[in-house]
């Protein structure tokens, strides 16, 4: 009998992080059930995909809805408040979870379950990559912008720590409502008379997007360095190369850093012809790709369907693939990845279409990461 | 002037004008009477096209206007003064007046109807609808003098007027018959019309059912009485 | 230098010139909202996406027809008037005889229909746009350095703002729509051709927020969402204003901008809210906003 | 029975077949959300259809009323009949505050004040991230044991407690329509002013309708939070305001059946319009428009006016 | 010796400047029919809307009864018996004109905060309500909404519902105003027949209407009491009948 199995992406297909999830992430789900060649190894596989409409209400009641219906995984999810609710759904249904997509390192951290793996980046991964890396680079000063949630307090409070721990200092910190505020220009120039000389952008999507528009009208992409502390290739792509230069930023993934993410990226393409992938879609790749592994070293139809079997599996065997390379999955369901900081090109030095980041340091998996000891995950005896 | 023949009319589902047919002739002043609810107010709104469903014969100077729409009929030349006067809460007493487009020459002056009606001049700067009903049934009135329509439709237009100001509206209603127009009055107040009139028709359950020229009155009180139940 | 509050004196200078320029966006998008509100009964709940549509047709004339920003600033706002009259025609005069919660759902439909194909046309992330050449640069305040298109745009926005004020409240245009919102059977008895006139006016309430997402295009980021952020202090500020009030719209937009400035130095987190704050504090003091009608 | 037409009474005996069979057929945690957000709506509807008062802020009783259940039953360990109680209560307290603040304001300016008056409990509910976890939310709520006793960790089990809880809800607020007080507010509704010289205390009429709704509003949000064992901000936000309006409207205002078949109709769009995803909104948007042109009595309304029946 | 069941002191009332009343002083007789009467915008509808507590005045006082109600709310003045009725008809649309007076007979029952009882409670008041409609000749509309009744249907369901309240003092604002004669009479009829025990203080247009029924009529101009009587002296007036009764009042 044929091996029958169901993967459900839940994302946004409809709103502000449909770039960064949403129609590439199912692409790249797509791509990676072809290069594992899952109808040749006799699997039967369905993806679905869910809207979660940026609503958790919506996002808990997909994820219960698809794991009831027998979906085997759920994957990518960004927004760190529905990430984080199914991550609950996932636990109490016993399936098996990976998300790509949301930022906050209490995935790994007090909501941690032996079901669920976080893949791509988080946020003490984007914080000691951009805030360390930039300390190190000279800009010691530092203004915040935040947005006013439990995200963005997050990606700024472990960002100021890593800036002040390598001997950096915050001048200044505004909370700016999310997600109403569209003009940002009284916090820029709040953040100009500061003094600072780097500008740490604690948000997402439109948000930073908006921020480094209007940055770049009060001249301050001049006088300070910007740190966008969660941005996308796709942000990158809607500012456009004018506005977004000189911008600094981590990933995980850049379809144009070597040979393995350059090919990756030539098969993925056109399933995906306008919108490249980033970090966390690149992750349903990776992680969908590696499922499959795990899934055929279990050899076994009937434990699939136990989400902690599936995730032990996973976590047992090491993960190689052409966008993320070679890597694992810690113990509290984090995979190990590097952090790549990137600085973005002016649009003389772009050869090519999305052709955006310049590689300006590595910090290897091991570093970019929050130690287990310190995360309070609960399946970490300490 | 005005020829109306079975003219049918409805409100949704409920027929209430079942064939009215009358004629109004150039220059004459013409009443419909009525008890309530025999469907006086419904004709005037049906001849300006203000009600939706209707059929027969609505002619104007020779123009049928039974499917016109109500601007069309306006701009023909017939001027309307609805029974609860329209008085727009939002302009004020003299935007109220200046509002309706002229659409012939030979309305009255604004000056003359100032002379008219005092307090309209007063209250020039109030909100329309804070007049006492009555100052807003004569702004009601005066709006429609002043666009130079030749065929006025009046709809019990001294209701609620103190007994000066009728007789006024009496004697406003002469002048501009006087001056060329034509009126077609609804009316309860039979005393009042029977000044006026040259000839009333009676109208039953949205049907005309006699028609009695003016000077016939005194003879024919007594049926016309009983009918209206006065 | 100088404190006012704890505060250094320059910040709140700027904040005050900052809190104008937003003034001037709630004035000119609240202006066409009221003109529909007030005029037409309708709470235009897609004004916010036609604000957007204007935005994105101002990168497409551009984009594709190699357009600039000065003509755009007429062509896109026709282009979007002009839309605005198809809906009209073909949707939205079905619910003026409704209770006003109708066209509230219909525009609502509207605008997610709107954000959802801009959405899948263009992505969430948007497109950019550059305003004009000899609006980029700054000017140095001594307190601040403004940017020259900002100030464009509070100048644009006083002039259109008046010139609306003026045509609906003085002039006999302005009073023959007035009438026609509250009886358009009777205004059309007297020989207007009222569903023109409701049309045409829908139209330009529209294409101001056409023009409003032109003069935004260059600030903001152009994508599907911009609207939606903004329609909910828009609509705020139409209320505090008094609905209809076509004036009222404008100081309260300009009011408004300037109180959410200060916010935003002493409070940041609350500058979304004060809004409906004052809101909530305004109506519970004047039943009809501060400057509406009393019905 | 309860003052049921016979029309209604037939449609009570069908709904409740439909409803008793309804978990062995359909997805038992949907038509649980669809009851819990009927119950919502019903309490808008009687504000809205029955009073002519559109609150734009219906949410604020109905996410409180979640956080309040979530919490009560998650940190304090209380029963989860005790945490559905003091949903009702918190809505309601809540309620009586700010339908004395609003009631007062007429039309268009009362929604608005009920808006702004959300708007204020949305920001705490943000800043105050202890109580209500700010953003992310009450997570993972666990039912418990109904009355200490009965294990509602089945969605069956859970189905009939809210069942029940629906049922007397509906019940309920059929019987306020038709009671003498429905009646006064009936005459509120069509003429204030003479309700008044009447020596009705009108205001008093209209915050009691507006306290009813704000409990059943809590009431059902705590329910919705067992069901779905989730508080999240989302539930206090003006959308979701919108969408209990949106409910009412689309089932048809100002009837017993409408609420019931609005919410079942947008929730069922929330769940398997998710599988269109690129074109939710469009589909969304389109239907709603539909509804407009098409029905603009909503559903119920438009069926009551062919059938000639009041559903 | 008459007692006064109404009386107004130095009552006013300005609107942005404009002093619709001005300095009115008012006494109305128990069980008498008083008429307002006045030229348009003299100020009786103004008057009616101070007296009925629905406009707050900028000076003066009432007290009904012998008991100040300057400071009442409108629901509670009309809970002591004093009701109006309005100029512009104000009937409860899409309920029975069989409903509409049992708002009014339920409301005399007390509190009727009761939501939780059944709607059949209502039927008690049946049979005074067809009473009722029966007396101002509404009997063969018991049944339709009120909003599908003619202009002068809805004056007479008007009366009948003010009437439900049984009230002890009953302002009328042009009770006549737009009905057929046959109707007017049969209005006056009515009011004839249940003044026995109760005041009625009127504001009318329809001077036979006005002749016929009142005991007493105060005549306001301007906003200001003109003159006082009864109908002979106040018609004889000079400065009546020009300020408002006309030339030829006599043939009214
Ligand atoms: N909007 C309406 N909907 C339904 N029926 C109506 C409507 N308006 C009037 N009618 C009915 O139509 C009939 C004729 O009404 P119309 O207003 O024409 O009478 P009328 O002769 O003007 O009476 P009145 O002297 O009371 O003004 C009446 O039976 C009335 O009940
Ligand atoms: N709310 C208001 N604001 C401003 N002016 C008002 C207001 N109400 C009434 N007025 C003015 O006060 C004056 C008296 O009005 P009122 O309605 O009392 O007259 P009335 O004696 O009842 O006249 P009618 O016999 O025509 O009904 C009028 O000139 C009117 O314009
Ligand atoms: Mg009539
Ligand atoms: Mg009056």
């Amino acid at each position: 009998a044929s091996k029958s199995l169901k993967i459900a992406v839940i994302s946004d297909f409809s709103g502000p992080y449909r770039d960064i999830g949403g129609p590439t992430s199912v692409a790249c789900v797509h791509q990676a059930l072809a290069d594992f060649g899952a109808k040749d190894k006799g699997y039967d596989v369905t993806v679905l995909q869910g809207d979660h409409q940026e609503s958790p209400a919506v996002g808990t009641a997909l994820a219960q809805r698809f794991y009831d219906q027998g979906v085997d995984l759920v994957i990518d999810v960004p927004n760190s408040a529905i990430g984080i609710a199914i991550e609950g759904v996932a636990h109490d249904k016993n399936r098996a979870y990976i998300n790509t997509n949301s930022a906050s390192s209490e995935i790994t951290g007090k909501f941690c379950n032996a079901q669920t793996v976080h893949w791509t980046y988080d946020t003490y991964m984007l914080s000691h990559s951009t805030g360390g890396a930039m300390v190190k680079g000279g800009g010691k000063k530092w203004f915040f912008i935040t947005a006013d949630y439990a995200f963005g307090h997050l990606l700024h409070d472990q960002t100021a720590a890593v800036v002040k721990q390598m001997g950096g200092q915050e001048m200044g910190n505004v909370n700016f409502p999310f997600p109403q505020t569209t003009d940002f220009s009284s916090f820029l120039i709040q953040a100009q008379s500061s003094g600072a000389d780097v500008l740490g952008l604690a948000s997402a999507g439109k948000d930073t997007v908006n921020l480094v528009k209007q940055a770049h009208q009060f001249g301050i992409n001049k006088t300070m360095k910007i740190a966008g502390l969660l941005v996308f290739i796709n942000d990158v792509h809607g500012m456009g190369l004018d506005i977004a230069q000189g911008l600094t930023l981590t990933e995980s993934f850049y379809w144009n850093m070597n040979d393995r993410t350059r090919a990756f990226m030539a098969r993925v393409k056109p399933r995906t012809p306008n919108n490249y992938p980033s970090m966390g879609q690149a992750g349903c790749y990776s992680g969908v790709l590696h499922f499959m592994k795990a899934v055929e070293a279990m050899n076994n139809m009937a434990d699939v369907k136990n989400g902690a079997a599936v995730v032990a599996q996973m976590k047992k065997m090491p993960t190689d693939d052409d966008a993320y390379g070679k890597a694992s999955i810690r113990e509290d369901g984090r995979f190990m990845c590097n952090a790549y900081l990137f600085r973005v090109k002016t649009p003389a030095e772009s050869k090519g279409p999305w052709d955006y980041y310049d590689l300006l340091a590595t910090t290897p998996a091991d570093q970019a990461f929050m130690p287990m000891a310190a995360e309070g995950c609960p399946l970490i005896k300490t | 002037m005005l020829e109306v023949s079975g003219l049918n009319a409805w409100y949704d589902e409920s027929h209430v004008l079942h064939g009215m047919s009358f004629e109004v002739r150039e220059g004459e002043c013409v009443t419909l009477l009525g008890r309530n609810g025999a469907g006086k107010s419904t004709t005037l709104k049906s001849i300006m096209g203000l009600i939706q469903k209707r059929t027969g014969s609505v002619r104007f100077r020779g123009a049928e206007l039974i499917a016109a729409r109500p601007d069309i009929v306006g701009r023909a030349g017939i001027a309307f003064c609805p029974e609860d006067r329209g008085i727009f809460a939002g302009l004020s007493v003299a935007e109220n007046l200046m509002l309706p487009p002229v659409v012939a020459p030979g309305g009255m002056s604004v000056a003359d109807i100032h002379v008219l009606f005092p307090n309209l001049a007063e209250r020039a700067k109030s909100p329309g609808t804070k007049l006492s009903g009555g100052e807003q049934q004569m702004l009601a009135i005066a709006r429609i003098l002043r666009t130079g329509a030749k065929l006025l439709l009046l709809d019990e237009p001294t209701e609620g007027l103190a007994p000066v100001i009728v007789q006024q509206i009496g004697q406003m209603i002469i002048e501009i018959k006087r001056r060329g127009f034509t009126v077609l009055l609804v009316e309860q107040n039979f005393r009042f019309a029977s000044k006026l009139a040259d000839r009333h028709y009676l109208v039953e359950h949205g049907q005309v059912v006699d028609m009695i020229p003016n000077h016939e009155l005194p003879a024919r009180a007594e049926g016309l009485h009983r009918r209206l139940g006065i | 230098m100088m404190m006012i509050l704890g505060k250094p004196a320059p910040l709140l200078f700027g904040q005050l010139l900052l809190g104008i320029i937003n003034g001037s966006f709630y004035a000119m998008l609240s202006l066409g909202l009221a003109i529909i509100f007030g005029l037409l009964n309708v709470i235009n709940f897609a004004h916010g996406a036609l604000f957007m549509v204007g935005a994105f047709v101002t990168w497409g004339l551009l984009h594709y027809l190699g357009i600039g920003f000065w003509p755009a600033l007429i062509v896109a706002p026709v282009m979007v008037g002009a839309f605005g009259l198809l809906i009209e025609r073909t949707l939205i005069r079905f619910t003026y005889k409704l209770d006003i919660l109708y066209g509230l759902l219909l525009t609502f439909g509207l605008a997610l229909v709107l954000e959802g194909i801009f959405t899948n046309a263009f992505g969430s992330s948007g497109v950019s746009y550059d305003g004009p050449n000899i609006l980029s640069g700054t000017l140095n305040l001594g307190f601040m350095y403004l940017p020259v298109y900002r100030a464009f745009v509070v100048f644009a926005a006083i002039v259109i703002c008046f010139g609306v004020w003026f045509t609906i409240e003085k002039t006999s245009l302005g009073a023959l729509l007035r009438a026609a919102t509250e009886n358009p059977a009777l205004v059309q008895s007297f020989g207007v051709n009222v569903p023109r006139l409701i049309s045409l006016t829908f139209a330009g309430g529209v294409a101001l927020a056409g023009l409003a997402g032109v003069l935004a295009a260059p600030l903001y980021s152009v994508n599907p969402g911009m609207g939606t952020s903004l329609i909910n202090t828009v609509f705020a500020v139409v209320v505090i204003g008094g609905m209809g009030s076509i004036g009222g719209a404008i100081l309260t937009g300009f009011g408004l901008g300037i109180i959410q400035g200060f916010t935003e130095v002493f409070y940041p987190a609350a500058s979304s809210v004060v809004v409906f704050a004052v809101m909530a504090v305004v109506l519970l003091a004047r039943p009809a906003g501060l400057f509406g009608r009393v019905a | 029975m309860f003052g049921f037409t016979r029309a209604q009474a037939i449609g009570f005996v069908v709904m409740l077949v439909v409803l008793i069979i309804a978990p062995f057929i359909a997805y038992p945690i949907f038509v649980m959300q669809v009851m819990c957000f009927a119950l919502f709506a019903m309490g808008a509807n009687l504000l809205m259809g029955y009073t002519g008062l559109l609150s734009l802020g219906q949410a604020a009783y109905f996410g409180m009323g979640g956080y309040i259940a979530g919490y009560s039953v998650q940190t304090l360990h209380l029963t989860p009949e005790v945490g559905i109680l003091l949903g009702g209560l918190v809505g309601g307290a809540i309620g009586v505050v700010f339908g004395w603040l609003s009631i007062r304001r007429q039309t268009i300016y009362f929604a608005m004040v009920t808006l702004a008056l959300a708007q204020l409990v949305e920001f705490f509910a943000v800043q105050d991230t202890s109580f209500t976890g700010g953003e992310n939310g009450i997570q993972n709520i666990h039912r418990g044991r109904l009355f200490g006793a009965l294990p509602l960790g089945h969605d069956l089990q859970m189905y009939w407690l809210v069942l029940a809880v629906f049922l007397i809800g509906f019940i309920f607020v059929h019987r306020v329509i038709h009671s003498p007080f429905g009646q006064v507010v009936k005459a509120i509704r069509e003429n204030e002013n003479r309700a008044i010289s009447l020596g009705y205390k009108v205001e008093q009429y209209k915050w009691i309708i507006f306290i009813l709704a704000a409990v059943l509003a809590g009431v059902a949000g705590a329910m919705k939070a067992l069901v779905m064992g989730i508080a999240t901000l989302s539930d206090v936000s003006n959308s979701t305001s919108g969408i209990v309006v949106l409910m009412v409207l689309v089932g048809g205002i100002g009837t017993v059946y409408g609420p019931l078949i609005g919410a079942a109709i947008i929730i069922a769009m929330q769940y398997y319009l998710a599988g269109f995803s690129d074109w939710v909104t469009v589909i969304q948007g389109v239907i709603f428009i539909a509804c407009v042109l098409a029905f603009r009595r909503g559903i119920i309304g438009e069926l009551g006016a062919k059938l000639k029946l009041s559903l | 010796m008459s007692e006064y069941i109404l009386q107004a002191r130095g009552l006013s009332k300005g609107f942005r400047g404009f002093m619709a009343v001005q300095d009115v002083d008012l006494s109305v007789e128990k069980d008498s029919i008083h008429a307002l009467i006045g030229p348009n915008g003299a100020g009786k509808t103004t008057c009616f809307n101070l007296l009925s507590k629905f406009l707050a005045p900028s000076s003066g006082s009432i007290s009904f009864e012998g008991e100040d109600i300057t400071s009442l709310s409108p629901a509670a003045v009309a809970r002591r018996g004093m009701v109006r009725s309005f100029q512009i008809s104000a009937v409860f649309g899409h309920m029975t004109a069989l409903e509409n007076v049992r708002i009014a007979l339920a409301r005399a029952r007390g509190g009727n905060f009761d939501f939780w009882r059944g709607e059949r409670v209502l039927t008690q008041y049946n049979d005074r309500a067809h009473e009722l409609l029966y007396d101002v000749g509404l009997s063969d509309s018991v049944d339709v909404p009120a909003a599908e009744l003619s202009y002068g249907r809805k004056r007479a369901l008007e009366i009948a519902t003010t009437l439900a309240l049984d009230p002890r003092l009953m302002l009328l604002d042009e009770p006549t105003a737009g009905m057929t004669e046959s109707d007017v009479a049969r209005i006056v009829a009515l009011i004839r027949q249940i003044r026995g025990g109760r005041t009625i203080l009127m504001v009318e247009h329809n001077l036979s209407v006005v002749s016929g029924l009142s005991d007493r009529i105060t005549v306001l101009a301007r906003g200001r009491v003109l003159a006082e009587g009864d109908y002979e002296s106040v018609s004889a007036n000079e400065a009546v009948v020009t300020a408002y009764l006309g030339s030829d009042h006599a043939d009214a």
